[in-house]
């Protein structure tokens, strides 16, 4: 069951009843999107893991990830690319379009997460505005440090990379 | 003679050039084909197994549960690989003897998958009725992709220790069935009230109901596109796909 | 000049069968590779998370390194197959054996390939004889598949309980030996009459017997590409199979 779906409200944060200790002040607040509910499921608790940070909500395909990302204001959201509806790419473009981030109280930044880096579509999410960019190979420990960096306004992407773009 | 040489020789390279097109197309949706099968369950299996290393210590079946959905997975893909090499095959004109054409063909390939579902470590119980007839091309192989999904996601949302059940039903219609009963979590309230012929997705009772997915969808249009249709019922511990195909046209 | 027309036109269809040829022959050898590469690692996994379904429920370490171990296995084959689909792309018909995935050159590789086994809980016992030497790389991409399908089949259709027995002998030719025990359902009668060369396929016995596994076929494929042989054996309780290559050619 994904709690943080339902009707609109005030922010959800943490977790109760999975034990996850309540995010302390400033804990960056991460998106999850991905069709794949194992995979997502995976990523949180990961996620959660990490000091500073924890996931705020999940989203199944690009449409769920606007209006989760307009309901929850996440600052870092975690997008896979292919996903059937509206994919990475296009969500990212969305949610990073100068009109709609003009409105923001705190900067909202993207990292594509890609199964393999033989998909141009992580260059095309890139040239949307996505920060970062990294491989579903990526480590725990990586994965912390991108999100820590970008949420600082930096950009990261996956090593060996670069070519790609 | 040299211009009907000419002709023919012309004739034979076009030929060789669609052939060499086909080819190619094969190859890449092949690939195409892997990267999704192998690297979407890869993936899940990486962050379930990495999240394992923060689950907490002192709750083991929570660990445990985490393999047994890695097991599952792995399970999983290898059915779906195997598949997609037996359709890589079977579509290869030079492929061997087993996808001769021939009335033989039909029930073979669709043997095949029964026969990966029980190699993933599945007990798969079927039975047989009515008189077995060669396919036309079209619905033979929207007879293999369909029966393909509906035992993939058998043995994806389906209990693993009770069997799938597989009847082939030959009639004035070809009806292909699996059973699977649903696992614990996942009851779903009795469907019996449902309108006859009503095509509904069972599960959608509060049960996280996979709203990604493309496999009822896909075959739906795949059984449109002959005019069959597929068939959905749910009781409180089962769940059961239909794909009717009309054989007699 | 009509005489010269027609040569070019048949110079020109002989290249066109040609890249037909070689087409096909990267198909089937995509097809080949990610059989073993993806159905290796996907057998690994399972058997990994399946014993650790057996562990003792008090000891979450334990657990956590199985866990831990899959993540490398998913993290390296995910790796693997990149590799298959990069070779895929290329254009060059040559790319995919010139860039055979996994390290597929030497020794270390196949090494590498026991450890794996041995990480999924199998006991491996390894013999070695003759003199070791450098492989050129066609024989050592075939040498590496084969054991790789070899391990597979023995991690999926052996034992779980007793060790697997690997030998490594070098000579005119390479022997590569990986023996089984086979699981207790499936008891096959003693082959000892089989005509010696005899490359059948044991477990006919009316025990059920997956016809459609594309495992033998491929290494019977491959090793024949370099003039090598696969060789098979059955005792009741066992099962062998033996890798031919000639490293002397
Ligand atoms: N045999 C089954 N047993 C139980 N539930 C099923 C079964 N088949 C389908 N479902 C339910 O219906 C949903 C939709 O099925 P569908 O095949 O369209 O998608 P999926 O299997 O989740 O993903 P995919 O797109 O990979 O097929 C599933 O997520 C599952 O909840
Ligand atoms: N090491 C082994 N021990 C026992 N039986 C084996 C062994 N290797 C192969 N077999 C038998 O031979 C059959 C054919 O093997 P093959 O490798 O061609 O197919 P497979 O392993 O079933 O499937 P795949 O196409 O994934 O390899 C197997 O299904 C199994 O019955
Ligand atoms: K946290
Ligand atoms: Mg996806
Ligand atoms: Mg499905
Ligand atoms: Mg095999």
């Amino acid at each position: 069951m994904d709690r943080d779906r339902g009707p609109a409200g005030p922010p959800v944060t943490g977790h109760p009843g999975d034990g996850s200790p309540e995010p302390e002040e400033g804990s960056i607040r991460v998106l999850l999107v991905d069709d794949q509910e194992l995979f997502r499921e995976g990523v949180r608790v990961i996620v959660d893991a990490q000091p500073g940070m924890h996931v705020v909500g999940v989203a199944a395909d690009g449409h769920e990830a606007v209006r989760q990302a307009a309901r929850l204001q996440p600052d870092v959201v975690l997008m896979d690319l292919r996903m059937p509806g509206l994919d990475g790419v296009e969500a990212t473009r969305r949610l990073l379009a100068p009109e709609l981030a003009r409105t923001r109280a705190r900067p909202l930044r993207v990292v594509v997460l890609t199964t393999f880096d033989l998909d141009d579509r992580a260059a095309t999410a890139i040239r949307h505005g996505a920060s970062g960019f990294l491989l579903k190979t990526t480590t725990p420990v990586q994965l912390r440090d991108a999100i820590r960096t970008v949420h600082t306004g930096n950009a990261v992407l996956a090593p060996g990379d670069l070519a790609t773009l | 003679r040299s211009s009907q040489e000419a002709a023919t020789a012309a004739a034979t390279r076009e030929a060789e050039t669609a052939e060499l097109a086909l080819l190619r197309g094969r190859q890449a949706r092949l690939a195409a084909d892997v990267h999704d099968v192998v690297g979407h369950s890869l993936a899940v299996i990486l962050a379930q197994a990495e999240s394992g290393q923060y689950l907490p210590d002192d709750d083991p079946a929570r660990l445990k549960r985490t393999l047994a959905v890695i097991a599952t997975s792995a399970r999983t893909s290898l059915v779906d690989v195997r598949e997609v090499l037996v359709a890589t095959r079977a579509e290869d004109p030079m492929a061997s003897a087993a996808t001769a054409p021939g009335p033989g063909r039909d029930a073979a390939a669709l043997d095949e998958l029964l026969a990966g579902a029980r190699r993933s470590g599945h007990e798969v119980v079927v039975t047989e009725s009515g008189h077995p007839q060669p396919l036309p091309p079209d619905l033979a192989a929207v007879a293999y992709r369909v029966l393909q999904e509906m035992l993939t996601n058998a043995l994806r949302h389906g209990r693993r220790d009770t069997p799938l059940l597989v009847s082939r039903c030959w009639d004035e219609e070809l009806r292909l069935t699996v059973t699977n009963h649903l696992p614990a979590g996942d009851l779903v309230p009795a469907t019996d009230d449902l309108p006859p012929g009503e095509d509904r997705t069972p599960g959608a009772s509060g049960v996280p109901v996979a709203s990604g997915g493309q496999g009822l969808d896909g075959m739906r249009e795949r059984l449109s596109s002959v005019d069959g249709r597929l068939e959905l019922a749910a009781t409180a511990t089962t769940w059961t796909a239909t794909a009717v195909l009309p054989v007699r046209r």
